[in-house]
């Protein structure tokens, strides 16, 4: 397995994800010998998981069962060790076809952060392409060194422990696409437009706070770039449901119709009394959801 | 507290004893009594609410040891914690969970001697070896978390739809049909509510819905709340502290006599069987009890029938004012000419919606929460083939709130995910004579054939 | 009939409004021996109109039939003339409820613009309450007036021809509620202040750009408002359907049932071939609709 | 143009006859192909390409007189008008209609004396007497209303998923089933396209989601076209103009032969009826053309028999090649093992989710777009009733513009209503022996008394 390649089956070393609900799930490396509770009870990896298919349903001491997933960039982001503020899935697809990612595009990055974009980057750019991405804070630039080789994505990547609106990205003139997710990424617009090719590339920012879209809008303007476009993409998650609605009892009916009776939905006729009721199936928006990630704002530099 | 009674000053703005008030800390309100020596509970601390008495509506109370409530000093309604110096960004924080200086132990130590919850946030600040390392982003949401952990105050507000709407919404929606209130604020206004109307309410939103449309009608004109089962659930009105005269207003009707009111068998029926028996010798007690001729003997058992009397002509007077109650309803239901009716419940609103339209005067807007989508979509089409409404529109809306902060401005980061769905539409007279297939309907809904040349076309 | 009482019959003088759809209706002004063109042919005032009740059904010259409405400040948003950018319905609503009006409320307004919010807050505060509404464009001012007395609502309302931000409100202490849609909101703060009742009462401001949301918070929070909160409501608006789907022909089924045949949803069976289909109802939002209006910002001013 | 071949310029960049361009102005995108003395049309406009032939991909040209394209000097690619003096308010704005003192006629002779388009926006706002008195809003929507109408320049860009998604929302969402870019995004992501992996695709949007697939997968892997009817359409993917190796990693199954596979009916049966005389005597056809010894008063019948043999020949060529390539498809999904599922189309989601799953591994993504909600609820429905699919997850995204601009930053007034809904999942291995009642199942979807419990307590 690697985060870039699909495997059949689960290896010594691997990274795996344990998935008992959408809300419920964790990745664990697959090691001989290795033990891993969980409140089904413990997953032994020689047996429950070593030489088993990925997407197995692995049933657990306590007589639970969990199903074994093969690792992709968007488990991962679910999964991973927050180190910082991560990008979301939703985001991360609009970033990606929106800074016109594809196999072989050279992209620099920065921050680093816990990874969690970085991962969907090289599934993208691989098996030719290389992400160079800038982390100034140097723990999380190890830890993103160390993950990455782990998940055997690491000949695709440079990580650079450095201040990108200092020192830039360490690259000229090699990418395609630039992502900034920085507290001032207006500083970092003159590094960025060294960084991308000659010929012209993209480049993304994400901020939460629309004042820094602003300076980074007018940095952008100031240093050519065209079609400066800032957009916001909300994910409405809906939980699909049998729902029970009762139905109004208007007391005895007369002989005459007064046509009140309305059968349901689903065929259910509306018998008179105070318990009917009919049942329909509805998709939920959740009570709370995100309403706020960051703002995206995505620029072409060209030559012309 | 006597300062407060300088002119200009109305005196509803001034809590009283007896009062129906809010209490609110951040976004987080709860509804109260104000009543002498009385413990309420609000998130988690016990507070005595008699030293508001006397203060104005809107004054923010420090909660000292043992519950009692200390007026703020003016000026500090919001307060500002003072940050001094921001990181531009959070490269130097490692984190190792030791970053504040504080202990647990420490800040109990504080609260003990008697800091309050702003001076126990700044001693925090003080003591965070990373705070001025952090960016401005992340001190904002630093500071917020531990004023929402340590200050100890509370607001006091008069209620209002606004409050009420907002409190049940973040407090019990389950017991409002997840309505929130920006749904509500559209049904008010879709519905044209305003004072000198008749309007009809059906609602199991805890009588928060009911409490809205007495809001706006200020005690002027009439609403009748239809209600399934035993009886109204009101709570909510109640909550809103209205002047006596509004409850004038306010007539009920229950749903079940529905059929009877439309086949015309309410007013000329019978009355019911618990009602049945003759009224005459119950009306003869009262004489009895001036009759004093009775020998001793006879007194306990005398006194025993009286009682039995006394206790019947009681259920009599109470069914009797049921009963005239009712018919009250019915006579504002029967000429069936309501001005608005607003339906917000549990119920599949297609019944519903239908068997309470034909109480409605033409010309006059009606709205329908659901808290799904579904069976308005049904309710719609069945009005539709039906008609006698027009204007129909089926709708939701989206609410955002934002953090408008100097270089920290962002919608805010968590959001509701919906406020439910409203069907609203115009009552119009049906001249059964002309079927609906005239311009004005084919205007309504394209035809198919029409659907499908505009999503080709464009 | 008054945009404050509703009436049953349809007077000379009245304001009607002539509906033939959801985006095809239009107000009239009803005058014996008038008449009025419609695209269904004419209607005549003194025998279509008058003396019949609201909510009739009324046949043109040409055969075709129209509604005729009693006005609501609702319906004459749909169709009022615009001077100016206004207000719609699903602002108007939260604005209502948020600055808490009700019958016996004063309320402060500026602009008064195209009377779109004017109506709405009339409605509200009438039998008892007084609107001052703030213009400085003479023309929309003077035009203001004359709607208000058409529609019976001038006892209610004071128009001021003057600049808001210089002039104020034209009354001090006296306000519930201020309620500002000017390009400058945060330099009437202080004329908002002094217009509202010593005991406190609550400020709206209406902004499409956040720069001006804040420097009007900026604004409130200086002047000592409290609750400040702004926020953004959308309407989406859905269109109800009946939509087909195909069913895709998977070929001859096996005799070993490969399960592949679903039934549709309303229970139609798959007939196996190409052109079978499922009929749902659905709603759907529109193509495009209103992504902004504007911020509303909400302030309480307290006498502590 | 030929200083555009300097170092650190990719051959690629530089736009070529044949090339598969897209025409940008503003927002709005039309695909077209670079062919010299063709004319093509864009905004009601007749351009020529040739000019373009030679200039790097990005350049924006002026359209001359007679639909010739002229490069716009560099540094004005978004052209920035100036604005000298705005107004506060519009309070002095009297609305006559006089306000524009340029006529109709006016700005027609300015255009024929050569006037390009940001000039003849600059002598409008100069001629306009109340704009100044504007405020600075509406001078934007002012400037952007005459630009549309009166700037005449075109981008030639590269296309590319986000460039053709654009396009093909902006002018004809009905060709592909109203997917919003953000949705297709979604898609792509949720899929794990990526090089080196199998990919099916059942699409009837246009070849969109075929060609955004394939510009993933960056020619490695392949990707399985399922199509419905007489064959796949492909225009929106041949708009990408991808590489000629890309096409050799595409394969197409009709999915009226999806039972056939499925019941193991297709490898092993005979060839169709029309394939199915003998080959032998076709074979022989091209030794026959060798043959010199045939008499002269034969050779009219000779000739014809030669072409009735040889279209014969080209259509058992063609036959042979169709079902070579049928078997080459069969032969990918047979294993089931297919790595990624992406449907978007106006059949049915919930038949066409369940046929297809069965040609995937384990462990893998899928996901199916459709224009409405409804039957996406069946199709999940339907998936937890049948297990094999986990990770289900139903939503819409919501997508935003914003204008960003000094003092006038504000989210754009129009925006997108709806953009599809998605469904999501991860297949796993069903092992019929255990029925779907353990604890993972629960995890996923509360029974019915916690949904109830949840919706009183929260």
């Amino acid at each position: 397995m690697s985060f870039v390649e699909y495997a059949e089956f689960i290896q010594e070393g691997d990274v795996a994800i344990i998935f008992m609900g959408h809300d419920s799930m964790f990745p664990v490396k697959v090691q001989q010998g290795a033990q891993t509770q969980t409140r089904y009870g413990v997953i032994r990896h020689s047996t429950d998981l070593i030489g088993r298919r990925f997407g197995s349903k692995v049933t657990c001491s306590k007589g639970g069962w969990v199903y074994v997933l093969h690792p992709t960039p968007e488990l991962w982001t679910l999964n991973l060790p927050h180190r910082t503020q991560i990008l979301y899935t939703t985001d991360i697809a609009n970033i990606t076809m929106m800074l016109e990612l594809k196999p072989g595009s050279v992209v620099c990055e920065s921050g680093t952060g816990s990874g969690s974009l970085s991962h969907a980057i090289l599934r993208t750019i691989a098996p030719s392409g290389h992400l160079y991405t800038v982390e100034f804070h140097q723990q999380r630039a190890e830890k993103a060194i160390e993950e990455f080789r782990e998940h055997k994505v690491d000949h695709l990547v440079t990580v650079l422990n450095q201040d990108v609106c200092k020192d830039g990205f360490g690259v000229m003139g090699v990418a395609d696409a630039v992502f900034l997710d920085i507290p001032s990424p207006w500083e970092a617009i003159g590094h960025a437009k060294s960084a991308i090719k000659k010929q012209g590339g993209r480049l993304c920012s994400f901020s939460p706070c629309i004042e820094q879209v602003q300076r980074t809008c007018a940095a952008l303007a100031e240093q050519g770039f065209g079609e400066i476009c800032t957009l916001e993409v909300l994910l409405r998650v809906y939980d699909v449901r049998s729902v029970s609605l009762a139905l109004p009892d208007f007391g005895p009916e007369d002989t005459l119709q007064t046509g009140l009776h309305v059968p349901g939905e689903e065929g259910t006729p509306a018998a008179p009394g105070a318990n009917a009721t009919v049942t329909c199936r509805t998709a939920m928006p959740p009570r709370e959801m995100a309403g706020h990630t960051g703002y995206l704002t995505f620029a072409t530099k060209s030559l012309v | 507290m006597a300062n407060n009674m300088d002119d200009g000053i109305d005196a509803q703005c001034i809590i009283k004893e007896g009062d129906c008030v809010v209490m609110k800390r951040g976004d987080i309100f709860k509804a109260a009594q104000i009543q002498k020596k009385r413990k309420v509970i609000f998130e988690k601390q016990w507070l005595f609410l008699d030293n508001t008495i006397g203060e104005l509506y809107g004054t923010t109370f420090e909660i000292a040891s043992g519950g009692t409530l200390q007026p703020r000093k003016p000026k500090h309604t919001e307060s500002s914690t003072e940050v001094k110096k921001a990181g531009t960004d959070n490269r130097n924080i490692v984190d190792d969970g030791r970053s504040q200086k504080l202990t647990r132990d420490d800040i109990e130590t504080l609260k003990e001697q008697g800091l309050k919850g702003q001076e126990i946030v700044q001693q925090l600040i003080e003591n965070s070896t990373t705070f001025t390392d952090k960016t401005e982003f992340a001190q904002e949401k630093y500071i917020k978390k531990k004023k929402k952990k340590y200050e100890n105050t509370v607001m006091i507000l008069k209620p209002s739809t606004r409050i009420l709407a907002q409190m049940y919404h973040g407090r019990e929606p389950g017991k409002i049909c997840y309505l929130r209130y920006d749904s509500l604020a559209q049904m008010l206004t879709l519905a044209n509510i305003h004072a000198g109307s008749k309007v009809i309410v059906f609602e199991t939103c805890a009588g928060l819905v009911l409490g809205a449309v007495m809001e706006r009608m200020g005690g002027h004109g009439s609403v009748i709340q239809m209600y399934p089962g035993g009886g109204p659930v009101r709570a909510g009105m109640e909550s809103f502290g209205f002047p006596e005269h509004f409850h004038q207003t306010l007539h009920d009707f229950p749903l079940c006599k529905v059929q009877d009111l439309l086949g015309g068998r309410l007013s000329q029926d019978a009355p019911e069987t618990d009602e049945a028996a003759p009224p005459k010798p119950e009306q003869q007690s009262p004489e009895a009890e001036n009759m004093d001729t009775v020998p001793e003997a006879g007194r306990e058992t005398e006194e025993r029938d009286k009682r039995r009397e006394d206790k019947a002509q009681e259920r009599k007077t109470k069914m009797e004012e049921k009963r005239k109650k009712l018919l009250a309803a019915a006579a504002l239901l029967e000429p069936r000419n309501a001005d608005g009716l607003v339906i917000a419940s549990r119920f599949h609103p297609c019944p519903v919606l239908l068997g309470l339209l034909k109480f409605m005067a033409p010309s006059r807007p009606f709205v329908v929460y659901c808290q799904y989508r579904e069976p308005l979509i049904e309710c719609y089409t069945k009005l539709r083939e039906q008609g006698g409404a027009i204007n129909l529109r089926l709708a939701e809306t989206w609410l955002r709130h934002y953090q408008v902060l100097p270089n920290r401005t962002h919608p805010v980061l968590l959001m509701s995910g919906g406020g439910g769905y409203l069907l609203s539409g115009t009552t119009v007279l049906t001249s059964p004579a002309q079927p609906a297939t005239g311009p004005a309907h084919r205007a309504e809904e394209p035809s198919p054939k029409r659907i499908k040349l505009q999503e080709t076309d464009d």
